[in-house]
């Protein structure tokens, strides 16, 4: 009692110094370091960024217009690209012919590798507008400009029935699903804060029917629903508004999980003890809600919105799937599965069905990133 | 849920998920190792079994039959001149490439006859050397025997029915035509009933055992004599199909055929069925038939003309069960009038001509209560069954009161369901085969009809089939699946002709054959221009003008569409192809608007006012909008017309600069919008040129027509909210209906009729795409006899009905 | 305990209002009614149909009254039992979805069963020899199955099943027992051709569950209580099974009131690839025909269904776990 | 210590009088109220102006509560909070709206019990410390900062440490941190809710030393909660007893301890560790669980756990009354020799 508290205080400088670093991390650095530790979740987030990046230059690594279609195509399965020509680095594909077999009326396609048809980055394509603004023909990848003959092609995943390029409109479908996924989710993260901030902040009577109304959504089983509410869409309407209206519709049933977590927080943030302090400072209420409550949560709400996500894909993909979704001439990934949703695909032509790789990638990717998330959205846990 | 999952496993799983995505592609990529000079002679080998398949060609036995005789008198001039070496393999090769020449290039039969000429004289005269000369006989055996291995290297026997060359318009009632040559049909037998019947043993233990009446009390007098398409066939066996819900009662409302009348095979000629026999008037206003004598429900009682009657006084007069009196069964503004003249005898009596009233009977439109029945209609009812359940007979209140202990609102849908067949198995049928499990189950079943009234010529009461029995597969993946297993006996409903590889890749495994079932003269994806759409004033003046019309029908790829969506077995000729002028022989209407010509199409377009283009590169309308055809397509249909309507949009946009927008619409939608003049441009079916007066809707703006005048149509039906046809044409059309349903001259039925499609080839509307595809691709078990060697398709006679399916059987 | 009991199910009767409430606003969505789909089908077939005719038939079917009198005339029905009439079937709803009701509840009945007795064991084996070959296994599988979309997975197992196993395609009964009576063999018949929907409508909750049984096993081994008697020489197994194991097993039961809206979700979209005779491809039909008191039953009774079901879990719950609050519920 | 004597002469600071608070017990799904939690019933007393007063009792006997009410974290339900603002008004602090309270909030500010959660885990030590100011509109950023390196310095932490996070510090400096927040805007009076609870008894003593070390300095009054008598007995110029929501004794530590006069206090020290073997008075053991404030014992709500309980403590509450120059709540306060404590034994703690 009698020593000095201060300088007892003081004393373990070594310790600091070394703790120098974590002593002054940021909350959003905290939660980053401990997320790193999860390398399959970094690993996936890694892949969600590559998805989400072929949504911005979808047309840039395309490498047909994804709607030009030739009959006589029709069907050929992918071709490999290959990078060296013997041992000389020389990307080609090699030519391919066919033509329907009048026997089995299967469509027959032979691989040429006498007749290589050379690969080039950054090659000269169809015109298109960069991020809507810049035009330009630039292609990731491309047929070179100099051998280029008419007859000439690469379908690095192989073509559908009407001869259309696989790989182009996978990255188109991918910009679809993708961001009808987002919008939803944005959409359920509005709802379900707002009736979960409200629930968990004024609790009571309005917290009472707010919360039975989640309960009742979440008993109703959703997919009777979607197809309910989707039937009823006017089906004139254009691709972006019915674009719109499944997003809505997802919505309204996804937000329950978001609306209980914010709410839950809510509850509990209510009652720390650091936002009475806030409050007994003399911090206004808005000052309360946005620079005390929010930011301390917000790292859940965002490992909740990462694992409402493939939800929502799952949904867009199952209602465009039984048709009451998106309609083609929109590429999504619903729409190509129900391209191939048939038994000559399994049987024939199974390629059609790559646009499973990346939806079940997707999913298993958001899964992880969202539980990296969560374990991670709490630094102060231990 | 992932939460303690270790992640070095994690990233074994990516990893092996990735593996997956690669090996996949990988797979997937280069074929192993055929070069293309090997593919190309692979099918260059193959190309003899195209044949049979050509759309326009000839068909295999008449190749067959042709190259021998030309093989035969070609060696037969040549043969003094044979030098020696030439060996079989040598003719052979040179037959086998003239006849795969003749088919990849579509020839006629005479072209394959000059071009096989020529192979075998070049054969013969060419080679010099050798040991020795070749006899006509062992060529004819070579050829023989290579025309022979055609078939057989199909693996399946793929028929095809022959466009004529002289095309037969519907038949009045007066018009007989001769059967289509080649084609081995049922017909019916007139005058020639067998002395003694036979039954089949299912109901001949019955007949023992004193259940049942013996065969000769059960049958009419006269009965309905059907000679089978091969032979006299034996009793025994189920027929194995399989449905996709209630809403399919079309299934079996096809093959089982209860109209008073109905048409031959070939759907031209009506004949007999429940009536023995009819007369028309001269001016064709009183039509009298007459029934078989002793005809008797599935039930054993009396069918007589009071089950006529009754469905006429007590069905289609009430205003319950017919709230609306079916289009047919009125004429010149009034309702038909129907007579008893006896037991056996009615007559019928319309207020003006009405010569197409014979045909209708016998088509679909009227058909019997089993196909008609579920909405009061049928032309007769089984009236000791359904008067219990009619206020006529046991006043009102009881009637509704036993509709409401059954579960209806009401006497009328009650009474309307118990005369359904289909969902309720009491009610008696006059079908080949009678419901025994209703169709609202998972197990829809048949039974023969112990009374059914048709015998074969040696007198074996039909049908031959013991049973027929369709499961339920409400998912079309499924049944087709289930079709590829080799379930089902005979079936073309359903079957998806993109499955054909997979159809013909397990035929030997499965033990089925292919039969294409086609439809003459149908359109598949007939793109039909609004003429009252008023949508917007300036473009609907370019949807009425035919120069417009004709260059966007230039601008259209049909092999395209032909290829992608019916595997190239459509023809892309017009509706009139092979439809002679009569002032101008030889004269093809209309066939030059429907060949891919961008040019002068481009020119036409720039000459209308069309000649400005935005940015994009699309063609603008003289005000400076661009001009924007919208073509919604109906989804779920029989064909994909929104992937139809999305690749016309490419190629209108690539050929002509035009713009498209494609929209897919439900069926309900699309008819809702389309009723409501909403739709400037329709895609969809037509039933056969053959019907165009019987099914005149596709083609002609009347009748309640949806597609090349909405609002024309209406003004002629005489609604309200019409208007009066713009274009000249669609009067002249509906001028020829009204005059072809009313004469009782077949002379001037068929002109009008031939001169309504002629119009619409000549003024390309509707534009056509693709014709002919087989509508059904039928699967048959090797071992079921007398189907028809081809079946022509229709509509409006229900096919399978035409191909007689109580005289098919099933041999062990 | 009763007033819990009373409560929840007066949240299920509060539920199943909502429900209905629910079901008829989502049949009244689509513009256009029964009629309009049905004069279109009938213009197909060369009837044409004029708006006067249509008019009468709207009056005929009572589509013509506002909708607030259609819900109470439809409620009023329901109070006795007729869920309303079937316009496509022509026949009262109840004897169309009568059976496939049940079977759709059968099957998501042993799809719970199955999470069950599959997750269950291998939850305790993959905690008790984590990272073992076999939790490595399991793992994978469960984590495939739960990113294939349904639809996906059931064609391929339907379309392989038959190809390598000569299995019936599609359906829940073979020819033979499609419409037998209820005897041993037809149960013996649907059991096995509930296998593949099972393993599909399964894979997802199968994976989950696992996860949630081996993480609360695995923190429940490593409690003191384990230790001690392990120190005691309580065997190995005797020892997992007799305390941790029970404690590992209550999300098993909780986890059943979350995921059977899941199941039946999941069953509509599986039964519509495998053609099953479920209610799941009436529904999608009904919709598409706006076939509005069909389509209206099936969700109003599944909803239900699913309400009790819920209910009912909720229940085991409490008698399996004592220690769940009443208050906070 | 202080040794001031004539507190109770001097102007209060703060007045409660007759503070009543319940909970609602709310059920079903309508949130009908069937009870009520009567958390602080009908408590009264004063703090002078630089005094130290405690409040203490068990848990959950509503000290908590009280002062929460006193600083409007939560509504009284009825009473009054008298409090003497600089310009020498009396304002009722329970009847003014949460605006009106929020300027005088400066004049009251809070120590808070867990150090861990009364900091916000997201804001650095500047921004916390600052807060205060900042939303009370006091000073520019450089001017904070100063105040805050002050501040720091003050609570004996080096002002290099602002920029961290809370979980860079130990307990006791985080709540020497809360210390330097409350007293960030120069507060007339700080509540201090049992503050030192949560801290190790060597770091609880240096807390202690600093708080009294800067009421010195700065002139400071503190209302202190605690249970932990020792801690009362060091730092406290008067203590107030409380039962479950009510007073039940009031005196000055010494006092109070070495004589208790009302069962419970003599109870409550008999719990404390070592008391004096030659005080040879009745000590009371407290046995029972304490009474559940939703549905408190008739009369005296002590009387279920008191061993001295006479059939009127079931039937009649006592009121608090003056004996012996102290407040005190008992019947038979008069009759009995209660055990206390030598200053000795409570200062050992």
């Amino acid at each position: 009692m009698e020593s000095n508290p201060v300088e007892q205080e003081l004393a373990p400088e070594i310790e600091d110094i070394v703790e120098e670093r974590i002593s002054v991390a940021s909350q959003r650095q905290l939660i980053w370091w401990r997320f790193r530790k999860h390398r399959v979740a970094v690993v996936a987030t890694a892949l969600i960024v590559i998805f989400y990046t072929i949504v911005i230059f979808a047309d840039f690594l395309a490498t047909n217009v994804p709607a030009d279609s030739e009959a006589f195509r029709g069907l050929m399965p992918p071709q490999q690209v290959h990078i060296f020509d013997g041992w000389k680095p020389s990307p080609h594909v090699c030519a391919v012919t066919g033509a329907r077999n009048p026997i089995t009326y299967q469509k027959d396609y032979v691989t040429d590798c006498t007749e290589k048809i050379q690969v080039r980055l950054f090659a000269r394509g169809y015109d298109y507008k960069l991020f809507g603004v810049i035009p330009t023909d630039r292609h990731l990848i491309g047929l070179s400009d100099d051998t280029l003959r008419p007859e000439d092609y690469i379908y690095i995943l192989g073509t559908d029935k009407q001869g259309r390029d696989m790989y182009s409109r996978l990255l188109f479908g991918t910009r679809i699903s993708l961001t009808i996924g987002l919008f939803g989710v944005a959409l359920s993260l509005v709802l379900g804060i707002v009736l979960g901030a409200v629930s968990g902040f004024y609790g009571g009577l309005i917290d009472n029917l707010i919360q039975r109304l989640v309960e009742i959504v979440r008993s109703i089983p959703s997919i009777p629903l979607y197809m309910g509410m989707a039937a009823a869409f006017p089906h004139d309407w254009s691709i972006l508004k019915i674009y719109f209206a499944i997003t809505i519709i997802i919505s309204l049933f996804a937000w329950t999980d978001l609306g209980r977590v914010v709410r839950g927080r809510f509850l509990t943030m209510r009652d720390e003890d650091f936002v009475t302090a806030a409050m007994l400072s003399g911090a206004s209420q808005r000052r309360i809600i946005f620079r005390h409550m929010l930011p301390s949560f917000y790292s859940h709400i965002i490992a909740a919105a990462t694992l409402a996500l493939p939800l929502m894909i799952i949904a867009e993909t199952t209602l465009s799937f039984l048709g009451l979704g998106l309609r083609p001439p929109a590429i999504s990934w619903g729409t190509l599965l129900q391209d191939a949703q048939n038994v000559q695909t399994i049987a024939l032509t199974p390629w059609l069905m790559i646009p499973a790789i990346p939806v079940i990638l997707v999913i298993l990717a958001l899964n992880f990133m969202g539980d990296g998330l969560r374990d991670a959205a709490d630094p102060y846990s231990n | 849920m992932f939460r303690t999952v270790p992640t070095s496993r994690l990233l074994i799983i990516f990893s092996l998920v990735f593996a997956m995505m690669l090996v996949a592609v990988a797979c997937s990529s280069d074929n192993d190792g055929l070069t293309k000079a090997e593919l190309e002679a692979a099918l260059a080998a193959q190309k003899p079994a195209v044949m049979p398949a050509a759309p326009a060609g000839p068909s295999a036995a008449e190749i067959a039959a042709l190259v021998s005789g030309a093989v035969a008198a070609a060696v037969e001039d040549a043969v003094g001149a044979v030098p020696e070496g030439v060996s079989s393999a040598d003719i052979a090769a040179a037959v086998e490439a003239a006849v795969a020449q003749g088919a990849s290039e579509g020839l006629t039969a005479a072209d394959v006859e000059a071009l096989v000429s020529k192979a075998v004289e070049d054969a013969v005269s060419g080679v010099s050397g050798g040991p020795t000369p070749l006899s006509a006989a062992q060529i004819a055996a070579i050829v023989d025997a290579g025309i022979a291995a055609i078939p057989a290297a199909a693996v399946v026997e793929i028929e095809v029915i022959v466009e004529p060359d002289a095309p037969v318009l519907v038949g009045s009632p007066h018009i007989t035509t001769d059967p289509q040559g080649g084609n081995i049909w049922p017909s019916i037998v007139l005058n020639n009933v067998p002395s003694s019947f036979q039954e089949a043993p299912m109901l001949a233990a019955l007949v023992a055992s004193g259940d049942l009446p013996p065969v000769e009390e059960r049958l009419p007098t006269n009965p309905l004599v059907i000679s089978p398409a091969d032979g006299i066939g034996k009793y025994g066996g189920t027929w194995f199909r399989a449905f996709t819900g209630p809403a399919d009662g079309q299934n079996m409302e096809r093959p089982l055929k209860d109209h008073l009348l109905y048409f031959d095979t070939g759907m031209t000629d009506v004949q007999p069925n429940i009536a023995e026999s009819w007369t028309v008037n001269d001016d064709a206003t009183v039509f009298t038939f007459t029934l078989r004598t002793g005809l008797k429900w599935s039930d054993g009682n009396d069918f007589t003309t009071d089950d006529i009657m009754f469905w006429y006084n007590q069905m289609l007069l009430n205003d319950e069960i017919n709230p609306t009196t079916p289009a047919w069964a009125v004429h010149g503004g009034e309702t038909l009038l129907y007579e008893k003249i006896s037991d056996v005898t009615f007559q019928v009596t319309a207020a003006k001509s009405y010569g197409l009233f014979i045909p209708l009977i016998a088509s679909v439109i009227v058909a019997g209560p089993h196909t008609r029945g579920d909405s009061g209609g049928g032309g007769y009812a089984p009236s000791h069954y359904l008067e219990q359940f009619h206020p006529d007979f046991v006043g009102l209140e009881t009637a509704n009161a036993n509709a409401v202990a059954a579960g209806f609102d009401n006497w009328s849908n009650y009474f309307l369901n118990r005369n359904h067949a289909n969902a309720n198995p009491d009610s008696p049928m006059m079908t080949a085969w009678r419901v025994t499990q209703s169709i609202s189950t998972s197990e829809w079943a048949f039974e023969r009809n112990p009374y059914y009234w048709a015998v074969d010529t040696d007198g074996n009461q039909l049908p031959y089939m013991d049973k027929v029995v369709l499961t339920l597969a409400e998912n079309l993946e499924v049944l087709n699946l289930r079709a590829i297993a080799g379930d089902f006996t005979v079936m073309g409903r359903h079957i998806d002709i993109a499955k054909l590889p997979v159809f013909l890749e397990n035929a030997t495994a499965a033990d089925y054959r292919v039969q294409f079932w086609k439809q003459p003269q149908s359109g598949i994806a007939n793109i039909s221009f609004n003429e009252s759409w008023d949508g917007n004033a300036e473009l609907a003046t370019f949807l009425q003008n035919v120069e417009f019309r004709r260059a966007l029908s230039m601008g259209l790829e049909r092999d395209q569409i032909n290829e992608v969506f019916f595997l190239g077995l459509g023809s892309t000729a017009g509706l009139c192809k092979g439809f002679p002028d009569p002032d101008n022989p030889g004269k093809y209407y209309g066939e030059d608007n429907v060949q891919f010509n961008p040019g002068p199409a481009n020119t036409a377009l720039d000459a209308l006012g069309l000649d400005k283009k935005d940015s994009s590169g699309f063609r603008l309308l003289p005000s400076g909008e661009r001009l924007v055809l919208n073509m919604p397509g109906v989804v779920a249909a029989f064909e994909d017309y929104v992937g139809i309507n999305e690749m016309i949009g490419e190629q209108w946009k690539k050929n002509l600069g035009i713009s498209v927008e494609v929209q897919g619409l439900e069926r309900s939608l699309h008819s809702e919008r389309a009723a409501a003049n909403e739709l400037m441009i329709q895609n969809w079916e037509s039933s056969g040129r053959d019907s165009v007066l019987i099914t005149p809707t596709h083609l002609l703006p009347v009748a309640g027509a949806l597609f090349t005048d909405v609002l024309g149509a209406r003004w002629f039906d005489g609604r309200d909210n019409a208007r009066e046809p713009v274009s000249e044409f669609i009067k002249e059309q509906q001028v020829l209906y009204a005059e072809g349903i009313s004469t009782s001259d077949p002379a001037v039925y068929l002109a009008n009729a031939q001169r309504v499609v002629e119009i619409n080839c000549e003024m390309v509307n509707p534009i056509t795409t693709v014709m002919n595809k087989p509508t059904y691709v039928a699967i048959i078990k090797n071992n079921v006899r007398n189907i028809p060697n081809s079946l022509p398709f229709s509509f409006h006679a229900q096919t399978s009905g035409n191909g007689f399916p109580e005289t098919w059987w099933i041999e062990d | 305990m009763l007033g819990y009991l009373i409560r929840r199910l007066f949240y299920a009767v509060l539920a199943v209002w909502a429900v209905s409430i629910i079901s008829f606003f989502i049949i009244n969505l689509p513009p256009g009614d029964y009629v309009t789909s049905y004069i279109a089908q009938l213009a197909i077939q060369g009837n044409i149909i004029g708006a006067e005719e249509a008019e009468s038939l709207r009056e005929y079917y009572g589509l013509d009254q506002p909708s607030y009198v259609q819900y109470l005339k439809w409620m009023n029905q329901i109070r006795q039992g007729n869920l309303g009439f079937s316009f496509e079937f022509g026949l009262p709803v109840n004897d169309v979805i009568g059976e496939r009701l049940v079977l759709t509840m059968i099957l998501a009945a042993a799809t719970i069963v199955f999470i069950w007795i599959v997750a269950i064991p291998i939850g305790i084996l993959s905690a008790v020899r984590q990272y073992s070959i076999w939790d490595h296994t399991f793992t994978f599988f469960g984590f495939v199955g739960l990113a294939v979309p349904d639809f996906m997975l059931a064609l391929i197992m339907m379309y392989f099943s038959f190809v390598l196993f000569d299995f019936s395609v599609g359906g829940l009964f073979s020819p033979e027992y499609v419409t037998a009576s209820w005897s041993l063999g037809r149960g013996f018949d649907l059991a096995q051709h509930m296998i593949i929907p099972i393993i599909i409508l399964g894979t997802a909750g199968t994976a989950s569950l696992i996860r949630i049984t081996r993480a609360n096993l695995l923190d429940e081994l490593r409690k003191p209580y384990v230790a001690t008697a392990r120190a005691k020489g309580l065997s190995e197994w005797r020892l997992i099974l007799k305390y941790p194991v029970r404690m590992a097993l209550n999300p098993a039961i909780s986890m059943t009131a979350y995921i059977l809206p899941f199941l039946v979700s999941g069953s509509i979209v599986v039964s519509v690839v495998l053609g099953l005779p479920t209610v799941g491809p009436i529904l999608l039909k009904a919709l598409v025909a706006q076939d509005m008191f069909l389509a209206g039953g099936i969700i109003l009774l599944i909803g239900w269904m699913t309400v009790v079901g819920t209910f009912l879990s909720d229940l085991l719950l409490v008698w399996a776990d004592p220690r769940v609050k009443f208050e906070g519920r | 210590m202080t040794e001031e004597t004539n507190v109770e002469i001097k102007k209060p600071i703060l007045e409660v009088k007759n503070l009543k608070k319940s909970f609602p017990i709310k059920r079903g799904f309508l949130q009908r109220t069937v009870g009520h939690v009567r958390a602080v019933d009908d408590v009264s007393f004063s703090i002078a102006d630089g005094e130290t007063l405690s409040l203490v009792g068990e848990s959950g006997c509503g000290k908590t509560t009280t002062v929460r009410a006193i600083m409007r974290a939560i509504n009284p339900d009825e009473g009054q909070v008298l409090f003497r603002t600089d310009d020498d008004e009396t304002v009722d602090l329970a009847e003014l709206s949460l605006s009106q309270i929020r300027p005088l909030r400066r004049n009251i500010q809070m120590i808070f019990q867990d150090p861990f959660s009364s900091l916000n885990p997201r804001m650095t030590i500047f921004q916390l410390i600052s807060e205060p100011l900042l939303v009370n509109g006091i000073g520019n950023k450089q001017e904070r900062e100063d105040r805050v390196t002050e501040l720091l310095r003050q609570v004996g932490l080096r002002p290099e440490y602002m920029q961290r996070f809370p979980h860079a510090f130990s307990g006791g400096q985080r709540q020497r941190i809360g210390i330097a927040r409350a007293l960030a805007i120069n507060p007339r009076l700080i509540v201090a809710d049992e503050p030192v609870s949560g801290l190790d008894v060597s770091v609880q003593a240096q807390v202690i030393n600093l708080m009294m070390d800067l009421q010195d300095e700065f002139g400071l009054t503190y209302l202190f909660v605690s249970h932990d008598l020792s801690v009362v007995n060091q730092i406290s110029d008067r203590v107030v007893v409380m039962y479950v929501g009510r007073v039940v004794e009031v005196g000055k530590p010494q006092e109070l301890f070495r004589n208790p006069k009302h069962p419970y206090t003599s109870a409550l020290i008999s719990a404390l560790p070592i008391t004096d073997p030659k005080n040879r008075g009745v000590r009371p053991v407290l046995e029972g669980e304490i009474a559940n404030p939703a549905n408190p014992p008739s009369g005296c709500y002590f009387h279920p756990r008191c061993p001295f309980a006479v059939d009127q403590c079931k039937v009649e509450a006592p009121p608090l009354q003056e004996v012996s120059g102290r407040l005190v709540a008992c019947h038979r306060t008069e009759e009995l020799e209660l055990a206390g404590v030598t200053k000795h034994g409570v200062a050992a703690g």
